[in-house]
């Protein structure tokens, strides 16, 4: 941990790329990229993070012990997200050992359905309901 | 190097008695409770959390009492069984378990062993404890204004929907408690990183601080994520917003996940500062280096992260997908590696010591055998066939308590029987000590093997009443219950005692090596008249031993 | 005097490759405790202070035989978790011929309905020999289908549905639990699994099919006449519900339009289904308002009959059984109705929102 | 000592009398402890809010197209606003720390109190867009208007309040120290000119700063 006293120059510096930076966030969430959309941001909001922790939270002189302790906490957030989405997302897929899907119809005739909110979902602007129809909405069970 | 001493420097406090070290320094109710010695604080906590353990241990006497019937007879609803066996899991859990070894022992010694005068941020060690205690006033209040009968887990959505016990009084005990250990963690991080005596490199340093650094490490990366889940539950319970609530489309294994992500990691918070305090009484009482000392440290730290990557164990049956299990299930194989190296390593340093049989030592080989069981009934429940049938079971229960009772509690007291001399400047009764250590063994195992077989036969766990074919082993239970109970009592009888009666111990009475010892015992407030420059690895018993037999040849004349 | 069992029955295709796997991770745990308690006790008493031992050429550390102890633990860890994850395989894939059994976990009582209609409470009745699967999910919180014999287990979330398989091989009677902590009777939510011979199975299925045929179509017109509209399961109007009545005792108010007269207990029969039907104010539930309408001559007789069956299959018992004989000691299964009769709704959390 | 190697001479912070406690060694260490030891904190708080924005973006994964018709209720332009508004808090706090190591006591203050000013600013808006969101019939828990916004759209607003909720908190928490601080620096309180003690603050106001960086994209642009 330095002592390195950073110039105003370099804040306004870097408070410049920042805010250049947030337009650019904004301008391209205006463009329809589709799936490209959330890579996209997330990028550039880890871009800023990194600017703002190396200058103003001066680590860019520090020792790289603080660097370590700084990047920990990204990490076991990953860690987290990771193995929770790999049991949510790999939920859905029916095992290849399964032979036989529960017969949904009598299931939910007797059970009277599985209470899924999207059913009723109304998409206010019918534009981009295209990419959700496709989506599964009614599959109760899953 | 050393600053000229400022205003509150303790050094220029002249100690009443040299003799009462950082005790005689001030005997005022107001010195004890704004005390910024860590030793001090040390003692608060010890106070403090016998306090709980008692708390949580009367709601499992009353547990087993229940249990030894079929029908319910003691309690004469389930609702009351349900918040009792509650009471037990979140007292011992949280307010025993988790801070036990890390606030007492680690408290009192980490800056004695690494040759500093106090922890790096005083006031927020003082700070963590006023935290534990408000932690426990609300989890109290949980209590008294008609408890809380979730279980420690706090499982939706019975947590957040169907109890209408306080349970956001009980979250907001458990939320405040989790800053308590976050801040005794921070400040052992750091402490390590920045206050070690010169000299003291980081293979220097006794495995029992390598144990509270992975410890600690794990606190740090775990705890906050069990207060937010705990925020969530409030949020969930006071707004209905549907987090965990199916019919808004929420998910009830979001809390699971977020749950078990912080809650498996603290089982390791429990069980690594034991491993550093059996490191050190088995090499004291072996007088022999440790076996592998950087096999040793590593494995802690491996612990520590592969802790974080197994949690998934405790939702096999729970609609998980099978592939996650999978994964979990690998995982929760490589976690036993390192704990088995250790186990091996403990066994290989008494190869070729000299090994005494005192208290700690008791305690100690009691550990290994204990742990080396719970340890391996758990390849049992990270075996995703046969979890399926003992999930949720008293084979699960009795796993548990063989790690924390077995483990935890055992490593606990006798590190408390080692270093007592050092912390209160008196030696403990030896012939009760060994009492006490074999009455909790022998207590122990009566206790919680039958557990292992009616798990297996299947009786689920948190039953109020259960069918008449597993009464017998439950009453073998109750029994060995009582008998623990008197070994726990007596040390908390005996030790007390030996305050006033036992013999004055001198600085370093098991001629122990570690830099603890080298100080007078009890230390004086700044620990050390000069900071020690280390020069050499830990446990060197050989240099100890020559240096004794040298000064008794001094001293009897013998050439 | 040896009374007590200390292994559980084997009694499904599952049980054998279960037990053969939990019987390898004993040994193996086994092989490793007694070796290290044997070294340790060993060393402690060969090598205690004093004694004479050499101890010479003391090592500190030894590479190879960490190195050992570490591969040869991982190895036969790995060993270990492929042959547990080839039997779960088998514990959640069903083979196609089994049959679907439809189970509600409900605070604290088990909802079973076979294809062919037949439904039973805390009861399961399946032939021996033919592999079923039970498709589950939960009306409140998550409970857990739990068959020690069967050595299967399933954990039952509401809002989803879950499965569990298995081929019963021996006829007899096993405990059926609720494994997952669900509020207050946690302990008191379980039963009987009955393996029965397929003969005798077909026997006991007539007998409560037909009784369910009729039940069904008064389900029908449960609806039909807005029965389901106070009494239903979400419904805001504050009218007893019916779950578990039939066969258990019920409080009456001694005189309907006072609500603090006197209680007085009868058993809730056929005949005390009809008149409350009829005439529901002359006599009152106790803590609950006379608000209900007369059908008196609204209700053809045949509809009546139906209506009563439904409620009849829904009661305390099954349709089959007689009331009485539950199969259980006093204090199992399900509670009767009068606990949440005589609880007057003290808020045990599970009611109708 | 950890970095043996570290410069030994003293005055590295232009403070002569700065306050050394008994159990430091030297100034260096002191300083390094305090860093590590907030920099450890803030490891807290980034699992603490990590916990929250994971179980959001399992949520989002799971169902995108009910959180997409959320989010359009949201005012994108305002958000970007408050992010810059919380951006230009940010340089303040960088310069009111860099006037603090030069022991420039007056501009320090003046700094903070911009910083305040700002972060208010910041909080103020956000306080616009919940009352707006409220007579939206938005709020979870308040009034949310299922019929309105059916399906799982409400999870999507019960993790906005609770982000923007507990962030809006850190807000808080830390106007209120700065205002504190600003108090000590001009009431020459701090004996060594309080660079530490205002550094350490910065770690934290930029760290709440950062949650921010991430929160709106992920609420406000993800969704567009």
């Amino acid at each position: 941990m330095s002592q390195h006293v950073f110039t105003i120059k370099t804040n306004l510096i870097i408070f410049a790329i920042l805010m250049v930076l947030l337009v650019v966030t904004v301008g391209v969430a205006y463009l329809e990229l589709g799936v490209l959309e959330i890579p996209i941001a997330l990028t550039i909001a880890v871009v800023k993070a990194v600017l703002i922790m190396l200058y103003f939270m001066h680590l860019r002189y520090s020792s790289r012990l603080t660097w370590l302790f700084a990047g920990s906490g990204t990490l076991w957030l990953l860690i987290l997200l990771a193995f929770s989405l790999s049991d949510f997302l790999s939920r859905g897929w029916i095992s290849p050992i399964v032979t036989q899907e529960p017969s949904l119809d009598t299931a939910s005739a007797y059970f009277g359905g599985l209470p899924d909110p999207d059913t009723g979902l109304v998409l206010s602007d019918p534009e981009e309901a295209h990419g959700d129809s496709a989506d599964g909405e009614t599959s109760s069970a899953h | 190097m050393s600053h000229e001493p400022q205003a509150d420097d303790p050094r220029l406090v002249e100690e009443s008695d040299p003799k009462l070290g950082y005790l005689g320094s001030d005997f005022s109710i107001k010195s004890w409770l704004l005390t910024t010695d860590h030793k001090r604080i040390a003692l608060l906590y010890l106070a403090s959390i016998t306090f709980f353990f008692i708390f949580g241990g009367v709601a499992a006497s009353l547990v087993r009492m229940e249990l030894m019937t079929p029908r319910g007879d003691v309690f004469n609803a389930p609702d009351d069984y349900n918040r009792t066996f509650t009471i037990h899991g979140v007292f011992m859990v949280f307010f025993f378990l988790i801070p036990g070894v890390p606030a007492v022992l680690g408290n009192f010694l980490l800056p004695l062993m690494i040759g500093a005068r106090d922890l790096a941020f005083p006031r927020i060690n003082l700070l963590s404890w006023y935290i534990y205690m408000l932690g426990g006033l609300f989890t109290m209040y949980a209590l008294v204004a008609g408890g809380v009968d979730t279980g420690w887990t706090f499982y939706t959505p019975y947590s957040t929907m169907f109890s209408n016990t306080q349970v956001i009084a009980a979250a907001l005990g458990i939320f405040i408690v989790g800053f308590s250990s976050i801040l005794t963690a921070l400040n052992f991080i750091v402490t390590i990183h920045t206050m070690r005596a010169p000299g003291m490199t980081w293979l220097r340093l006794p495995l029992f601080i390598w144990a509270h650094y992975a410890t600690s490490l794990i606190i740090v990366l775990g705890t906050p994520v069990l207060a937010i889940t705990i925020v969530l539950v409030a949020v969930e319970r006071v707004f209905r917003v549907g987090i965990f609530d199916p019919a808004y489309g929420g998910d009830p294994l979001l809390f699971q996940h977020l749950f078990w992500f912080y809650s498996h990691p603290a089982v390791y918070i429990m069980i690594l500062p034991s491993f550093g305090v059996i490191s050190e009484i088995v090499t004291a009482f072996a007088r022999r280096k440790i076996f592998g000392y950087s096999f040793m440290a590593g494995a802690l730290l491996a612990i520590a992260v592969l802790g974080f990557l197994v949690w998934g164990h405790h939702m096999f049956v729970s609609s998980q997908s099978m592939y996650a299990g999978l994964i979990f299930s690998v995982l929760s194989f490589l976690v036993a590696v390192p704990s088995g190296i250790k186990v091996f390593n403990w066994t290989a340093t008494l190869y070729k010591g000299s090994v005494s049989f005192r208290t700690p030592m008791l305690y100690a080989l009691g550990f290994i055998g204990l742990f080396t069981i719970g340890g391996l009934t758990g390849l049992v429940l990270s075996t995703m066939a046969t979890d399926v049938h003992v999930h949720d079971t008293y084979f699960v229960v009795a796993h548990f308590h063989y790690i924390m009772v077995g483990g935890m509690v055992m490593a606990y007291l006798g590190g408390l029987h080692f270093w007592w001399p050092k912390m209160t400047g008196r030696m403990y009764s030896e012939f009760w000590g060994a009492l006490s250590a074999l009455t909790v063994f022998i207590g122990f195992n009566l206790t919680f093997f039958p557990q292992f077989i009616l798990g297996y036969m299947g009786m689920p766990r948190r039953y109020y009443e259960y069918p008449e074919e597993f009464q017998v082993l439950n009453v073998m239970s109750t029994a060995g219950a009582s008998i623990l109970a008197v070994g726990y009592l007596m040390p908390l009888i005996y030790l007390p005692i030996s305050l006033l009666i036992g013999k004055v111990a001198n600085a370093n009475p098991w001629a122990a090596y570690g830099l603890e010892w080298t100080t007078a015992s009890p230390p004086p407030t700044h620990n050390f008249e000069e900071i020690p420059i280390v020069t050499g690895g830990p446990y060197d018993y050989e240099l100890q031993d020559r240096a004794d037999q040298q000064r008794e040849v001094q001293e009897q004349g013998i050439v | 005097m040896w009374d007590f069992p200390l292994f559980p029955q084997s009694a499904s295709t599952h049980a054998p490759k279960v037990d053969a796997v939990y019987i390898g991770l004993m040994i193996v745990s086994a092989a490793f405790t007694l070796s290290f308690a044997f070294f340790v006790l060993y060393f402690a008493v060969k090598y205690r202070r004093g004694s004479r031992a050499d101890r010479s050429g003391i090592q500190d550390s030894n590479p190879i035989a960490e190195a050992v102890y570490i591969t040869v633990p991982t190895l036969l860890g790995i060993g270990l978790f492929v042959w547990g994850a080839l039997v779960y395989f088998e514990l959640v894939s069903p083979p196609g011929d089994a049959v679907d059994i439809y189970v509600i976990g409900k605070q604290w009582m088990w909802k079973a309905q076979h294809p062919e209609g037949s439904k039973e409470i805390n009861e399961l009745h399946v032939p021996v020999g033919q592999p079923v699967r039970l498709v589950m999910t939960s009306q409140d919180v998550i409970h857990s289908f739990y068959i020690p014999a069967f050595r299967v287990k399933q954990d039952v979330l509401p809002g989803r549905y879950t499965t569990l398989w298995f081929q019963p091989t021996k006829v007899g009677r096993y405990r059926l639990f609720c494994a997952e902590y669900c509020g207050a009777e946690h302990s008191r939510m379980g039963g009987w699994v009955t393996v029965m011979e397929p003969s005798e199975y077909e026997e006991w299925l007539e007998g409560s099919s037909e009784q369910t045929g009729m039940a069904v179509a008064g389900e029908a017109l449960f609806r039909q006449y807005h029965c389901s509209g106070c009494h239903g399961g979400n419904s805001t109007v504050k009218a007893p519900p019916l779950e578990g009545v039939f066969g258990g005792p019920v409080p009456l108010l001694n005189d309907p339009a006072d609500p603090n007269s006197g209680v007085r207990i009868i058993q809730a029969d056929e005949r005390y289904l009809r008149d409350s039907i009829l005439r529901p104010k002359d006599e009152v539930v106790a803590g609950y308002e006379p608000l209900m309408p007369s059908f008196e001559g609204q209700i053809p007789e045949e509809d009546m009959l139906k209506l009563v069956a439904y409620i009849k299959s829904i009661g305390r018992g099954r349709t089959t059984r007689p009331t009485t004989d539950r199969g259980m000691q006093d204090g199992e299964g399900a509670p009767s109705n009068i606990t949440e009769i005589m609880g007057m709704g003290t808020g045990n959390g599970g009611d109708a929102r | 000592m950890s970095s043996a190697t570290a410069p030994a001479h003293d005055n590295t912070f232009g403070q002569d009398d700065t306050y050394l406690y008994h159990h430091f060694d030297d100034l260096h260490q002191q300083h390094e402890s305090s860093s590590l030891g907030m920099w450890a904190f803030l490891a807290t708080e980034v699992l603490f809010f990590g916990g929250v924005l994971g179980a959001f973006a399992i949520v989002q994964t799971l169902h995108a197209p009910a959180m997409r018709a959320a989010s359009h209720h949201l005012d994108v332009l305002l958000g970007a606003i408050n992010t810059g508004v919380l951006l230009c808090s940010s340089l303040a706090m960088a310069l009111a720390v860099r006037a603090a190591q030069l022991r420039q006591d007056r501009h320090t203050v003046w700094l903070l109190i911009a910083t305040i000013v700002l972060g208010s600013a910041f909080l103020g808006i956000k306080a616009y867009e919940w009352i707006h969101d409220y007579h939206e019939e938005l709020v979870p828990g308040l009034n949310f208007n299922q019929e309105r916004y059916p399906g799982r759209q409400i999870l999507f607003w019960s993790f906005y309040f609770t982000l923007t909720g507990i962030h809006a908190l850190h807000m808080v928490i830390g106007i209120v120290i700065m205002a504190i601080m600003a108090v000590l620096v001009w009431r020459r309180w701090f004996t060594g000119g309080g660079a530490t003690q205002i550094e350490m603050l910065g770690l934290y106001w930029h760290f709440v700063d950062i949650v921010w960086v991430f929160l709106y994209p992920i609420l406000y642009l993800i969704n567009k």
